[in-house]
């Protein structure tokens, strides 16, 4: 386990400078820059800070072309004529990119095994797509890119909502979350359904590689999965908790704490599964109780008004389980 | 040399991709276009060719892998049937807005319902405003044909569209019948290597494709893409003289049979156009001054030269293998007579929907439609302007 | 279509009336002719009854109706007479055969007062004989050929063992068989034509 | 065929777009500053500075660069002012204030 060299106190700045030493990030952060500045995702955004750890892991040497899903990161990162991307991308639609970027990467192939490509130029290939265009609207396309074993990675920068278009719920969101097609009110208490564990639904692909991950401070769980998802042959996907500022309702400073807190509450377990073995990658030393994630939030304040005690024991027993579930898979 | 032989349609567009040879292969089966996909899988299977199939999930992702593949610098091609070209939908919109001269083998079928496997044009009619250059057959051998020079002009400079290669379902799509075939050779030789000037897979010269445009672009790229399509004219018609000189058979934006001294003409699509060409022989043999025009280009449409070709005739039967639901008559009815109207030709026209859902239509019914045409003009008998025929 | 001949194919899904219709094209082909063989498409499956076409002509072929007037029409399997109107537009100058065990004596009452030829052959019989399995399509495709006499008999026999070669490669002992039956097919037609 | 994009603005003519709205280039959006939205700015004291990269890690903006290895001044053509840095900085090296 890597717990030790992936610690998340943020009160311990010695350990943390240690931490932060261990997997060279100076080397890291002099890589060139693959997404470059001026796109226009919210100020705070959670996913573009995902997307530059993910290419981050790229070797400098290998060139990549990048799909995406139609959603905030798309449209804000190109909007003609100016495109944040230092690689090739594609954009194509919503529902699509697991098939758009499986057509990329059999063109390669194609192209590479009739001499038309330079031989010794390497690309790979990475999607990213929001929880919309993912767990849901692109899910069929996921699932066929993945079962057909393509040499890419599918990452979903996973916001819990339909960010884009305002805040709508999705397979993604957690229970209870305000979202405007799940809005509190005398009737209603939020989103009715526990969320999609999508990482397990993908890993039941039998895929080569899936992580789930998020931001820790010094970014090693994520770089190492991103790493072993881009390097490994077949079709990997990784699953990026990304808080939106917007969605979330708290203020943008705030979100490497919100990451901290949904890692110690266990409620965004951090976790691989590496050609069919489950590796837990980070376990809290003490579990925090779900409403310290819960109350950082304002989409779910409503739990916190009197007589909604009930449903923040809800939650947390559900939290429980699907920890309790991983560990059995993990074999812990 | 042109080698004789029998075949299906499917087995004719199936022996050109063979002999083409295209990079990438993305489809979904669906009737009655599956035999394609099945066939090239054998090719590749027996080490014939060496394209990359990609057994996809959906027609959606058919198309989207397709748009992929392309951008990447590879020729790629698919083929589908109906419910499959309705699931493409928003990716053919697509194909065609970011410029990729994808080929489809289109293989006409119904759209439901009723649910039905039968040939109709409602498929390729529904995907008329898409984008796409569309190109139909009348048998195999227009079949075969047209997708040889399907990329040819798909990736013509000022083009750069995708092209859809149609025929009718089951009437020739699993017709076998004579065939005249090129050799490898030439059909290679013909068609050419594929070689974009920027493409994904580009080391060191990275590209986007797909952008979110505000308004300020948006409409100025639209018109753009209608610009190519208006160049697609062209590009057949220097593709179809080209083609000649390996094939000599001649190809045009459409073809016109015993239309010159022609009193009245029939107007039509595909397959139905040979039963057409029969029965003007059959009445030009008892003195009817008949003839038929074959439209072979749909997108762009020629209407203009339609006309012209047009004007002499004191009717013309227009023929719809589609019903369009806006009360009007059928798409080529519409699109025809706009034509007419706007090149101050005023004949009249009848618009007829035929064929529906593998309707049969025969030689009497196209000897009936020229006897109420003549008995229009000659008697002045009132004639419906849009009107179905073989209903029961 | 002038000079030409249309043949309607009857039988069940699964018996090989489509593949007979096909093979005939594919013979009527190799001598030169223009051909069509295409079956009329449905959603049927095993054992629904299905029809399937062929026209053959000196001329280009350029019709792509179904057949209503047929100068020949094959019936592959017998118990259709009950629910088809086979004889249906049939020309009274053409000939209709038909798979039985009967004779054509016996088989005219049961074909709506048609006034033209009728053959009957046992393809059964006849398959059971040269495959030890029942494959009526075979005995039909001879029976067809012989009665419409769109090839030789030595033609017609010599091009389908190429074709059997060919469609058979891994199976070479099913083309004795099938040739056989074409013989038999012939023998049983002699007297009648 | 490589696109400069700046001979392309709201004011250019059909033709002179590139087909199909591609981009024949990559990082183009360095020319769009987005510094513009900012309302807060982060200010780093060089001597609390320790170069752990933390802050450049957690920008979304790409806007804290590094130059032969250690992080440099803040991009402010390009920072948006969310306070990421300010917060995560391990050593309290970077304040927002008010302000662009």
């Amino acid at each position: 386990m890597e717990q030790n060299l992936n610690s998340l106190n943020t009160s311990d700045c010695v350990n943390r400078r240690n931490t932060v030493s261990s997997y060279n990030v100076k080397e890291m952060m002099s890589k060139k820059e693959r997404l470059a500045p001026g796109h226009r995702m919210c100020a705070g955004c959670g996913a573009t800070i995902g997307v530059r750890a993910v290419l981050r892991a790229l070797h400098e040497e290998d060139h990549a072309v990048i799909a995406n899903a139609t959603g905030c990161l798309e449209v804000s990162s190109f909007m003609y004529p100016y495109s944040a991307w230092e690689d090739s991308y594609i954009h194509n639609a919503f529902e699509n990119a697991g098939a758009t970027l499986s057509g990329v990467e059999t063109a390669y192939k194609a192209l590479k095994k009739r001499g038309k490509l330079p031989k010794d130029e390497n690309f790979k290939f990475i999607a990213f797509g929001g929880d919309g265009g993912t767990y849901d609207i692109g899910f069929q396309s996921l699932s066929g890119a993945m079962e057909r074993g393509h040499d890419m990675v599918y990452v979903c920068y996973d916001n819990g909502a339909y960010m884009n278009t305002g805040i709508q719920r999705s397979s993604a969101t957690p229970m209870f979350a305000d979202t405007t097609t799940t809005p509190t009110g005398k009737e209603s208490v939020g989103k009715m359904q526990n969320r999609k564990d999508l990482a397990s639904i993908i890993a039941d692909h039998d895929v080569a590689y899936v992580g789930q991950s998020t931001f820790t401070l010094n970014f090693n769980d994520l770089h190492k999965k991103a790493e072993k998802a881009i390097y490994t042959e077949g079709a990997s996907f990784l699953n990026i908790m990304t808080p939106c500022p917007r969605g979330w309702r708290y203020n943008t400073e705030d979100i490497m704490e919100i990451c901290r807190l949904a890692v110690e509450t266990c409620y965004w377990p951090m976790f691989e599964v590496d050609h069919g073995k489950w590796n837990l990658t980070y376990e809290p030393k003490k579990k925090l109780p779900i409403e310290d994630f819960l109350r950082a939030q304002g989409r779910f304040k409503h739990l916190f008004k009197p007589g909604n005690e009930h449903l923040i024991e809800e939650f947390q027993k559900e939290v429980d389980r699907r920890w309790e579930n991983l560990l059995y898979k993990c074999d812990r | 040399m042109a080698r004789k032989d029998r075949m299906s349609g499917n087995e004719a567009v199936s022996f050109a991709i063979r002999q083409i040879n295209p990079d990438v292969m993305p489809a979904f089966p669906i009737t009655p276009s599956t035999e394609i996909p099945q066939m090239v899988s054998t090719y590749i299977a027996n080490g014939e060719i060496d394209t990359e199939f990609v057994p996809v999930e959906s027609e959606h992702s058919a198309m989207s892998a397709a748009i992929g593949s392309e951008a990447a610098g590879a020729r790629t091609l698919t083929a589908t049937s109906s419910a499959g070209l309705a699931l493409m939908w928003e990716e053919l919109l697509l194909a065609a807005s970011n410029r990729m001269p994808i080929a489809l083998a289109l293989v006409n079928r119904t759209l439901s319902g009723p649910i039905n496997i039968n040939c109709d044009h409602s498929d390729g009619m529904g995907a008329r405003d898409t984008g796409w250059i569309q190109i139909y057959a009348e048998n195999n051998q227009e079949a075969y044909d047209n997708f040889i020079q399907a990329y040819p002009i798909a990736e013509s400079a000022g083009v750069h569209l995708p092209i859809m290669i149609c025929q009718d379902g089951f009437i020739t799509s699993h017709a076998v019948e004579n065939i005249e075939l090129l050799e490898d050779e030439e059909v290679k030789n013909f068609v050419g290597e594929y070689e974009p000037e920027e493409f994904l897979l580009n080391p060191g010269k990275p590209i986007a494709v797909g952008p979110y445009s505000v308004t300020s672009y948006a409409m100025e790229a639209k018109k753009n893409q209608e610009i190519a399509l208006e160049n697609a004219k062209d590009a057949v018609l220097k593709v179809a003289k080209e083609f000649k000189k390996i094939s000599g058979r001649s190809y045009g934006l459409f073809e016109e049979y015993k239309t010159k001294d022609a009193d009245y003409i029939m107007l039509l699509i595909g397959s139905a156009a040979g039963t057409a060409k029969q029965a003007v022989d059959d009445l030009r043999a008892k003195g009817k001054k008949v003839g038929v025009i074959k439209l072979r280009l749909f997108r762009p449409f020629p209407a203009d030269e339609l006309a012209t070709a047009l004007k002499g005739a004191k009717a013309v039967a227009i023929m719809d293998r589609t019903e369009s639901y806006n009360g009007n008559g059928g798409p080529l009815g519409s699109e025809v007579t706009a034509g007419l109207f706007r090149n101050k030709v005023m004949i009249d026209t009848v618009n007829y929907i035929y064929g529906l859902a593998g309707r049969d239509f025969t030689v009497q019914e196209v000897y009936d439609i020229f006897a109420d045409l003549e008995d229009h003009i000659e008697n002045g008998t009132k004639l419906e302007q849009f009107k179905y025929i073989g209903l029961r | 279509m002038n000079n030409g001949l249309e043949i309607r194919w009857h039988g069940r899904g699964g018996q090989g009336a489509k593949t007979a219709a096909l093979l005939l094209a594919d013979v009527a082909f190799k001598t030169g002719k223009y051909v069509q063989g295409f079956p009329e498409y449905g959603p049927e499956r095993m054992g629904a009854p299905i029809t399937a076409y062929n026209r053959i002509s000196d001329e280009v072929i350029r019709v792509h109706s179904n057949i209503y007037t047929p100068g020949l029409v094959v019936v592959v399997d017998e118990t259709l007479l009950h629910s088809v109107d086979v004889t249906a537009g049939l020309k009274e100058d053409g000939a209709i055969i038909v798979n039985t065990p009967k004779s054509a004596d016996e088989i005219k009452p049961m074909l709506n007062g048609y006034q033209g030829k009728v053959y009957t052959v046992d393809a059964r019989k006849i398959s059971v004989q040269a495959l030890g399995k029942y494959f009526p399509n075979s005995p039909m495709l001879a029976a067809a050929v012989a009665v419409s006499g769109i090839m030789k008999k030595d033609a017609f026999i010599s091009e389908m063992r190429a074709s059997y070669q060919h469609k058979f490669a891994k199976k070479p002992e099913v083309i004795d068989g099938n040739m056989q039956a074409l013989e038999l097919t012939y023998e049983e037609l002699k007297d009648v034509l | 065929m490589r696109t400069d994009i700046s001979k392309i603005d709201e004011q250019t003519s059909h033709q002179d777009l590139t087909e199909g709205l591609m981009l024949f280039a990559g990082g183009t959006s360095k020319q769009f500053h987005t510094g513009e939205w900012r309302t807060r700015t982060p200010i780093l004291d060089q001597d609390l500075c320790r170069q752990c990269m933390v802050c450049s890690m957690v920008c979304p903006d790409s806007s804290i660069p590094l130059k032969d290895g250690e992080r440099v001044e803040f991009d402010y053509d390009h920072c948006k002012g969310c306070g990421i840095c300010a917060k995560a900085c391990p050593f309290d090296a970077i304040t927002m204030k008010e302000g662009r």
